[in-house]
């Protein structure tokens, strides 16, 4: 009774080595299920999720002209201090002065990417990109400024 | 903790004190356990914490009621979505307002799919730990569905912050039903691999029998919760006992077993994930049209009071409590973190075993040393 | 078994402790002298509160508050139970040989809060390190170096 | 047809009608030395290489493929970084033998290399206990992982040492009896013997089932020996970092490293002998035709051959298996590879005195 123990002990335990075996062996004269993505290379057909929150951008048209009125909603919302908005007072051609921003500055190295700020934007001035390479080689490169210089709000947005 | 000449003195002839951590290659974070050992037979552990804490509770009191949210994604990073949602039902909860439909089935299979990608990594890493490299490529070739169908809806790969108090940041991307069938497709086939070079190999079997056993009783009086108490036969899945979201109409089994070893726990996790896909196969053709946003002022403020929600990570039962003094911000939030009470459990459990074995049972345990560290 | 039995068991045993049932769960506040008796019949009483689940404290600028949370694995029973500290010298008795769970907790709470809890067989600093002073987790807490103001 | 033979002889007639015979056995002896020295870097930078690519594509990734075509040359620049890193020695290490245990282990891996063939006599030294010598000398290198453990001064690799000290111990007895039993059938222990006697087949076949386990035996035994996956708790990673060298650092490091692979290749090269002909070609009884065709592949290439068969195998086994814990592994060598290999070596002893075998 003992020796058939054994022996049965041996032999499930060694088939399931084998078991084992054949899988990985499968892997590896299978060289068509190799999921390795060749990053930099293919940097120019890799396609993010349009959702994907790289950082924060602000966009700006073909006039230079965004759409930001330097509410501060954005800055209020950000659990991190990412974003500061430093405005200034224009003064509109009817001589009557309106509140415009000056500088968006954000702070990248801050930055969680929670989608808290585009949340609450009411005049959606700021949407989140895709670029995720944020690499430099100086920490302060990573504050960045968003509106582009001497950009305009957009006409009708209040 | 104990300072150098403090552990010298307590240590008896022949015993040997080791810093295990916080750099280890099995500890996976910045876990330190100084274990006293004789010969190759652990004595004692006792382990120091703190190397990762970012006082989160102390942070989500300066931070309101929509901000606190997202911190808590880094607490246990690998069930994020679930402690959001913790997070956002306690703040329903206070406020009284009813989720839509649509938002709490997504909730719910989002995370599943957490739960599912939790497992996995655990699953490869538990392997790694017991010296098979292997399983852990397997392993993550099918998280990776799970990242890509998460990064397409929510944003993000692993840290989501896809929960708002109130329902969902915003409407499920249309490839996800299709995405999320090929995922189960594709795990269902992929599944019986585990079984083949982890579950039934004979070397795995055996560092895994009857090591770092946890009786029902021990199990209770740690406070161990999900996957680790289930395995001593604790039946504690919230998802069952108190069920949220909905869960009270998707049927699904809670995986108990009373051997208590580390096997038992590593067959409960492959077993939930059977269960998380069986939730998961119930509701994808089954999405309610309609909002997936209840109505809510753009400042939240909760009456004053004490609110508390519990949810099941892949860990085991997350516990949010709030007190509210009726402000824009919470007075004090306590997170319930179910890796802390499991991680009390080990000393319990390793003495007297290998250090081999200490690999299998902390394995087991699934520690994710930000959610014990908060 | 409802709240109502958890009442009056609790006026048997500990008849100066007072209730509240405004939130989800019944509250129970109790002196801390009068705690570790109370712990002791809760879990060997019949609705065997076996699983403390939260253990965690509050300050409130004038005083400390204690909260328990328990609960039954059987008969899915929860209670909170709170305990009142004086802020200057808090003091408790432990409970960690009632439910293990509280020895770390414990732990926490007595480095981050400064609750001293009486006869824990192991009292030390478990996150901070040895050298480190004040009480992160109360109110007037305050780190010149490491926090941020935002 | 190509064969070293021919290379060696002429080199050796040359050497002895140009130079005096002390002086010419002189220089045999340095190019030996210049030869196993070129060997072990080329075997060194192969094998690494191979282990990784091995695991790459067992684990559907793709592996090493920056440096040079299909990442051909990043061993070489492996090699380059450990040279270029400072070799850290501990502050309260046993300098002395801190530093020799490296040499130490790869002294021995070296000593290995003597009763090799190579291919059809391109042999260092034919010894005519080539078997006990190799038996003998593998077991030395224990006192270098001993050394280091001891000397590194740190607790992790003084466990890894004792870890490796017991498990080589234990294994070279069941080495040494699925060894014997090609001795038994032999009746030779010179390597030179062993491979003509299986001229008109390899062991493994005509051996009939006990030589088959004995194999087994001795694959698993060696497995443990090189102290590899499943059995490398002499360095589990999870559980002691690294082991023996984990206070190793550079070239001294890179040292352990290449005597861990060089110590594979001469196991393996010992079981192609010993199991599966050395050199010999595949040879079928008296099939004439068969075997004369075989002999057109060169001896060198069968010898390579099986051995990087049974390498890849070893590679195969440590990508797959979890890691036994030291108790477990104690238990599988006294309670199943020895009694086993006991019982095997008297039904081979009885085969080999009945003249079974083919």
């Amino acid at each position: 009774m003992f020796l058939k123990d054994y022996i049965s002990e041996v032999y499930t335990g060694v088939s399931s080595l084998l078991k084992g075996m054949r899988k990985t062996g499968y892997y590896f004269f299978h060289p068509k299920e190799i999921i390795t993505e060749q990053y930099p290379d293919n940097r120019d057909t890799l396609k993010l999720a349009e959702r994907f929150r790289g950082e924060v951008v602000m966009p700006h048209d073909e006039n230079n002209e965004h759409a930001c009125t330097g509410c501060t909603a954005c800055e209020l919302a950000c659990p991190n201090g990412t974003i500061k908005i430093i405005t200034k007072f224009d003064i509109s051609p009817e001589g009557k002065k309106k509140k415009a921003i000056d500088t968006f500055v954000y702070h990248l190295e801050l930055c969680t990417m929670c989608n808290l700020c585009i949340e609450s934007c009411p005049s959606d001035a700021i949407v989140m990109a895709q670029n995720f390479e944020h690499s430099v080689y100086d920490r302060s490169k990573l504050t960045k400024k968003l509106n582009k210089p001497d950009s305009k709000i957009r006409e009708g947005i209040e | 903790m104990y300072t150098e000449t403090q552990v010298i003195k307590e240590t008896k002839e022949g015993e040997l004190v080791i810093n295990m951590g916080p750099q280890h290659p099995a500890t996976h974070g910045v876990l330190h356990l100084v274990i006293t050992l004789d010969g190759e037979t652990i004595k004692k552990i006792e382990p120091h914490l703190g190397y990762i804490h970012r006082s989160i509770e102390k942070m989500s009191e300066s931070l309101n009621y929509r901000q606190f949210i997202y911190v808590t994604s880094r607490m246990d990073y690998l069930s994020a979505h679930i402690n959001n949602l913790a997070c956002a039902m306690n703040v329903e909860k206070a406020m009284q307002i009813e989720v839509p439909k649509r938002a709490s089935v997504i909730r719910v299979l989002m995370s599943e799919l957490t739960r599912i990608a939790s497992h996995e990594l655990w699953l490869g890493a538990m392997a790694m730990d017991l010296g098979a490299f292997t399983p852990f490529f397997y392993t993550f070739r099918e998280r990776e569905l799970i990242t890509d169908i998460m990064e397409e809806t929510c944003g993000a790969r692993l840290t989501m912050n896809y929960i708002v108090p109130g329902g969902l940041m915003y409407d499920l991307h249309p490839d996800f039903q299709q995405k999320v069938k090929a995922f189960v497709k594709q795990f269902k086939q992929k599944v019986t691999e585990f079984e083949d070079l982890v579950t039934n190999n004979v070397i795995f079997q055996a560092r895994t029998k009857g090591v770092g056993i946890l009786s029902r009783e021990d199990a209770i009086s740690y406070g161990c919760s999900g996957p680790v108490a289930r395995a001593s036969g604790v039946s504690c899945d919230i998802r069952k006992i108190y069920p949220y979201e909905g869960y009270d109409t998707v049927e699904f089994d809670e995986v108990l077993d009373t051997a208590g070893d580390s096997f038992a726990r590593y067959i409960i996790r492959v077993k939930e994930m059977n269960q998380s896909i069986r939730i998961i196969e119930q509701l994808i053709d089954n999405i309610p049209e309609g909002d997936t946003q209840a109505k809510m002022k753009a400042v939240i403020k909760p009456p004053k009071g004490e609110f508390y929600t519990r949810v099941e990570t892949a860990r085991g039962e997350l516990g949010v409590y709030i007190v509210s003094e009726g402000g824009m911000t919470p007075y004090r939030v306590k997170y319930r973190s179910p890796g802390f009470s499991n991680l009390s459990a080990l000393d319990h459990m390793a003495r007297g075993s290998k250090i081999g074995d200490l690999m299998a049972t902390m394995g087991t345990l699934d520690l994710v040393i930000p959610d014990i560290d908060r | 078994m409802t709240n109502e039995d958890i009442k009056a068991f609790i006026t048997t045993v500990q008849p100066v402790a007072t209730f509240d049932e405004t939130g989800e769960w019944l509250n129970i506040l109790v002196e801390p002298s009068q705690w570790k008796q109370l712990a002791t019949d809760l879990r060997n009483s019949s609705f065997l509160f076996d699983y403390l689940f939260c253990l965690t404290c509050v300050d409130w600028k004038t005083h400390l508050t204690m909260v328990y949370h328990l609960s039954s694995t059987t008969q899915r029973l929860n209670i909170v139970i709170k305990s009142k500290l004086d802020r200057t010298n808090p003091e408790i008795e432990t409970v960690c040989d009632i439910w293990r769970t509280a020895e770390f907790h414990e732990r926490e709470v007595f480095e981050l809060f400064g609750v001293n809890f009486l006869n824990h067989p192991d009292l030390r600093k478990l996150i901070l390190t040895d050298d480190f002073e004040g009480f992160p987790l109360r109110k007037d807490f305050e780190d010149p170096i490491n926090m941020i103001k935002l | 047809m190509f064969s070293l033979e021919g290379i060696t002889n002429t080199i050796q007639n040359w050497l002895y009608s140009t130079f005096d015979p002390t002086f010419a056995l002189l220089i045999e002896c340095a190019i030996v030395i210049l030869l196993a020295i070129g060997l072990f870097a080329a075997l060194g930078l192969v094998l690494v290489l191979m282990e990784r690519k091995v695991a790459a594509h067992i684990q559907i990734r793709l592996g090493p493929n920056r440096v040079g075509p299909g990442g051909m040359f990043q061993t070489v620049a492996d090699t380059i970084k450990l040279i270029l890193k400072e070799g850290l020695v501990p502050d309260l290490a046993d300098k002395f033998l801190f530093n020799l245990a490296p040499f130490v282990v790869m002294i021995v891996a070296m000593l290995l290399l003597a009763p090799i063939a190579f291919a059809k006599n391109f042999q260092i030294w034919d010894i005519n206990i080539g078997v006990l010598y190799v038996s003998a000398v593998s077991s030395l290198s224990v006192i270098g992982i001993l050394m280091a453990g001891w000397a590194s001064n740190n607790k992790y690799s003084l466990l890894g040492a004792m870890r490796s000290g017991a498990q080589i111990v234990s294994y070279e007895l069941s080495a040494g009896l699925s060894v014997l039993t090609v001795v038994v059938l032999t009746g030779s222990l010179q390597i030179s013997d062993i491979i003509a006697s299986q001229a008109d087949g390899w062991w493994l076949f005509k051996g009939h089932i006990p030589v088959i386990i004995a194999f087994v035996i001795f694959i698993i035994a060696v497995t443990a020996e090189t102290n590899r996956a499943p059995f490398d708790l002499a360095e589990a990673e999870s559980e002691l970092t690294a082991g023996f060298h984990t206070e190793y650092s550079g070239m001294r490091f890179a040292l352990f490293f290449l005597a861990e692979y060089i110590n594979i290749f001469i196991v393996c090269a010992i079981g192609a002998t010993l199991f599966l002909g050395g050199w010999m070609p595949l040879h079928i009884g008296h099939w004439e035709g068969f075997n004369h065709i075989m002999d057109y592949i060169p001896s060198s290439i069968w010898f390579m051959g099986k051995t990087f068969f049974l390498i890849f195998l070893i590679m195969w086994f440590r990508w797959t298996f979890p890691r036994l814990r030291v108790d477990q592994l104690l238990n599988l060598e006294w309670k199943y590879l020895l009694p086993i290999s006991m019982l095997n070596i008297i039904l081979v002893t009885v085969i080999a005195i009945l003249g079974w075998h083919f």
